[in-house]
């Protein structure tokens, strides 16, 4: 038995993996004994940079540490900084900051569903589903100036009001979308390639999604009924009409449910909040400066619960900032999800807790990138290709 | 809420609606886990190392229904140590892998403090998020291990 | 038998160029299936791409990781071209009589097929990394689960035609005017699904399944080598839709006089390459075992129910 | 799903072959900013706000002339907020790329007219 047992590494570069980390596999012929996790390709000192710079830059800093659920984290400091303050954005800040990460959540679990397709082999799900996306992709850049990394948010508000004609632009959007979605749903349930690779794959029961603190839609589709929206409302979704998803199926099939469920309650969200709107400012004014004190802030992020801890010591800069984006809190339900299962798996079950490296590592643009650089900074290495290569 | 728990809570805050920091000390933070996890916070949400100049702080984030718990717990900077809450909550594992990388605690009892985030060949003693270490004295450090 | 014929026309030249066409064709219908617009830039509509690929790949450094089995390694690369090179002579293409035919080559035909697969085994195997060997041991995986109701599947018009000859088959449905395809649905259809095994296209792209293992039992090989893996591989698209257009379609003849036989054959096998190529865009890749297991559930008994089926038939 | 294929099949190709089809960005795109020199104060507030470092003073207070390194730059549009006179805006001009590193930087001169 024991020569047939060998060690895969699924990374740091594996195309099933979108970003750099390293899980070391134990492999009994196609099955999986053992799953080692190794992260930290792309940390590159995001929480050291935050200490060094100001608020207004943080701003957007922290934006930088998910492409993809960026207005999930800015979202979350500026709650933050703003509770540090005792400010609160105005009710129409507040709809707005809705409206942005509601799109952005949908943005997110199409894009999800797109990799999913991709990693057991449906390239034709993945055209399909960015495809839409790209509806998504226009209306934020319509909205706030850009299609990711939204620098919606400002300390006290939002910079950009929604003017009256991007409404009806929203609206058409998400009737499009529905439609879509209402396809996928249709695809996911029918399609039997689908469902031979997603039912009963990646098991993560009940009471282990709870002792192991999963986050997110990976817990609800565990039957674990937490939404940090719920539980602990921010900006306008004490408001909002939405149920929290949920789906006992504890598979990969059911984290794809409960995805697609979800894009159903955030368009049903959007066209809440787009009727509703309220009129009035979209700012108040902020200090620089933010008194000493500390503060935890929870938002819901596409990915799952994203938590923001900062001590601010009085000065322009904080103290002590610290992020932790959801897929960290995944990643010891993955190793569970792995363990029992076969190599083929493997890519399709990583994907379901929609992983995101830079997140869990903290990318984050920092001036002195090798200071936390891997064995090589970037001048050797500059160094060494001139050497391979004769210049 | 928890003044239950005696002289060993040295600092109770209720500072805004839904948020409770509460300071324990190093030695009862076992106990004090046992105590908090029956009360239902099974959900720890992050772990934060703190650096307050002669000591380190870990901050535990619990959450139950709709209130964040955090426990803070202070061991000194030249003896780092304290006991793991894996037992009591498995999914804490990778924090404090992650908070033994940064800061440099040792948790007795964890099953791997191997480096989660720093990479192997990363110098012992630097523990990146101390405030004694600044990002360009990281960088000569580096560079000198580097050759 | 001269010269001309065997290395241009039907011979190599044609045949490459055929292999590069049909890769375009793939690559363009199933960009177009997926909205996108795939190879436009080289020649007129990308014609060309495949070729500029090739040339490309020769030009490109030849990496020997230090650990494989070099000769072994080297082997692969240049027989997995050969031998569906050498079959698609024993396909009738340019007339109903193939360049060279013999009684029993469609079985020489099966044997080359599964020699392919135990290459891709080899290939994975010599290569020494654990993708590659991952990826040839699920191309010998593969393999039991496909052979069987392929072979079952191509014995179906052998038995129709009462020879084991591709161009005595091809003969005996040009003179009786009958697709053997009408007479067999179900094996045609096995024999589509067990060929896009055989090319290891989704859903069977199991071997080099690339969110899993890389590229499989391809990873190691690089330059030249993979220019040479591509090229065997658009062969074996060739094979593939020549085989079933010549078994199952009527070959190279059709009902209306006057036209060459030429232009039969291709309309056929593009027409098969469509549908491959469409197949491929419809499903998401399968697990090894629900491959396997599928293949023994349900192909291996509806094959064998088709040969049942044609025993009565023919009686 | 066959459906579906076919459906796309007779469609036009999602994307555009953009080098050879100009494409025309959103109203609101925030791309290259352009600094109005008259209207400067050379108060710094832009310089010590940006989060990337990709603007410079080249000299001091109401003689200073600005320097905008589109390499650097995030496109936050933070500096635009802040800049106490609105002197900088964004333009949705966003074809910056240059194969040449000498010319990504913009400058933005005084007009001195003693």
């Amino acid at each position: 038995m024991s020569e047939s047992i060998f060690t895969v590494p699924v990374g740091p570069q594996h195309p099933a993996l979108k970003e750099p980390e390293n899980i070391t596999l134990t492999l009994d012929g196609e099955q999986i004994i053992d799953a080692k996790i190794r992260l930290g390709y792309v940390h590159r000192g995001g929480e050291k940079a935050l200490e060094n710079r100001t608020y207004v830059q943080n701003l957007y800093l922290v934006e930088r540490v998910c492409g993809i659920c960026a207005m999930a984290h800015q979202l979350c400091y500026v709650n933050n900084i703003e509770a540090l303050l005792g400010i609160e954005a105005p009710p129409r800040a507040k709809y707005i900051r809705t409206i942005v990460a509601e799109l952005e959540r949908i943005h997110s679990h199409l894009l999800w569903v797109g990799v999913a397709g991709h990693e057991i082999g449906f390239d034709t799900l993945f055209m399909y589903t960015w495809q839409d996306r790209e509806i998504v992709l226009d209306l934020m850049e319509r909205i706030t100036g850009n299609r990711v990394l939204h620098a919606t948010n400002s300390i006290g508000g939002v910079r950009r009001d929604i003017t009256s004609d991007m409404i009806p632009l929203v609206k058409k959007g998400l009737a499009h979308l529905g439609e879509r979605v209402k396809y996928y749903r249709k695809l996911a349930l029918a399609e039997r390639t689908i469902a031979k690779r997603a039912v009963g794959v990646g098991i993560l029961k009940t009471q282990d999604a709870i002792a192991l603190c999963a986050v997110g839609p990976t817990a609800r589709a565990s039957n674990v009924k937490r939404d940090v929206r719920k539980y602990d409302p921010y900006s306008a979704y004490d408001e909002m009409p939405f149920d929290i998803v949920t789906n006992d199926g504890c598979d990969v099939a059911a984290r794809i449910f409960v995805r697609i469920d979800e894009l159903e309650q955030c368009a049903r969200m959007l066209e809440y909040a787009v009727d509703h709107l309220p009129e009035g400012p979209i700012k108040v004014r902020a200090p620089r400066s933010v008194p000493p004190g500390e503060n935890v802030s929870l938002v819901e992020a596409p990915r799952g619960e994203d938590i923001h801890y900062c001590k601010s010591n009085g000065s322009d800069r904080p103290e002590r900032y610290k992020i932790r984006a959801p897929t960290l809190a995944n990643w010891a339900s993955m190793r569970k999800m792995l363990i029992g299962g076969s190599m083929a798996d493997v890519p399709i079950v990583l994907a379901a807790i929609d992983p995101c490296m830079s997140c869990t590592d903290r990318i984050a643009l920092l001036d002195s990138r090798s200071g936390e650089s891997w064995a090589w900074n970037y001048e050797q290495l500059k160094r060494y290709v001139q050497k391979r290569y004769g210049e | 809420m928890k003044q239950r728990f005696g002289s060993k809570v040295t600092e109770a805050l209720v500072q805004r609606p839904r948020r409770v920091f509460m300071t324990i000390g190093s030695d009862t933070l076992t106990e004090a886990m046992w105590y908090v996890a029956q009360k239902g916070y099974r959900h720890v949400s992050t772990m934060t190392g703190l650096d307050l100049g002669q000591s380190l702080c870990v901050i535990y984030h619990l959450v139950e229904g709709d209130v964040v718990l955090s426990l803070k717990t202070v061991v000194p900077k030249s003896d780092p140590k304290l006991s793991t809450i894996v037992g009591i909550i498995p999914g804490a594992e990778l924090y404090e892998r992650e908070v033994h990388d940064m800061f440099g605690v040792i948790f007795e009892g964890h099953p791997d403090l191997s480096p989660l985030i720093l990479p192997e060949k990363w110098p012992g003693g630097i523990y990146p998020l101390r405030k004694e270490w600044k990002v360009e004295a990281i960088k000569a450090e580096l560079d000198k291990a580097q050759g | 038998m001269d010269l001309l014929g065997l290395l241009v026309y039907p011979g190599l030249m044609f045949l490459l160029a055929l292999a590069w066409f049909y890769e375009w064709l793939d690559r363009r219908f199933f960009a177009r299936l997926q909205n996108r617009y795939g190879p436009i830039y080289t020649g007129p509509h990308g014609l060309l791409q495949p070729l500029a690929d090739f040339i490309k790949l020769l030009a490109k450094e030849d990496i020997e990781p230090a650990a494989v089995d070099k000769p072994l390694f080297r082997c692969v690369p240049i027989l997995v071209p050969t031998l569906p090179l050498t079959v698609l002579f024993l396909i009738p293409i340019s007339g109903v009589g193939a360049f060279v035919h013999f009684e029993g080559d469609l079985i020489f035909t099966i044997f080359i097929m599964s020699l392919l697969a135990i290459l891709a085994f080899l290939g994975g195997w010599s290569s020494t990394n654990r993708f590659s060997t991952l990826g040839g041991l699920r191309a010998a995986m593969q393999t039991l689960g496909y052979e069987v109701p392929l072979a079952m599947a191509l014995i179906g018009p052998g038995l129709v035609a009462r020879s084991l000859s591709i161009t005595k088959i091809v003969e005996w449905q040009a003179s009786n005017g009958l697709w053997i395809a009408v007479l067999t649905p179900i094996g045609f259809g096995i024999a589509v699904l067990a060929m896009l095994a055989e090319l290891e296209k989704i859903p069977f792209d199991i071997p080099e399944a690339e969110t899993e293992i890389v590229a499989g039992w391809q990873t190691e090989f690089s330059g030249r080598k993979l220019a040479l893996m591509r090229l065997a591989l658009d062969l074996e698209l060739v094979l593939a839709a020549g085989l079933i257009t010549a078994l199952f379609l009527g070959g190279p003849s059709g009902p209306i006089p006057f036209i060459p036989n030429i232009v039969w054959f291709l309309v056929k096998t593009t027409f098969v390459v469509l549908i491959l190529t469409n197949l491929r865009a419809l499903f998401a890749r399968f697990r090894i075992d629900q491959m396997v297991s599928g293949s023994w559930k349900y192909l291996v008994p509806l094959a064998v129910i088709q040969i049942l089926i044609l025993q009565l038939l023919l009686r | 799903m066959e459906g579906e294929l076919l459906r796309h099949l007779a469609k036009k190709p999602a994307t555009m072959q953009y080098p050879f089809e100009k494409f025309q960005p959103v109203t609101g795109t925030r791309a290259k900013i352009e600094i109005d020199m008259a209207k400067c104060i050379g108060c710094g507030t832009c310089v010590f706000d940006c989060p990337a470092f990709a603007l410079e003073m080249v000299g001091k207070g109401l003689t200073c002339d600005m320097k905008w390194y589109p390499m650097k730059c995030v496109y936050c549009g933070q500096c635009v907020e802040s800049c106490p006179r609105s002197a900088i805006k964004q333009t949705d001009e966003f074809t910056l790329a240059n194969t040449r590193k000498e010319e990504l930087a913009c400058e933005f001169k005084r007009s001195r007219e003693e």
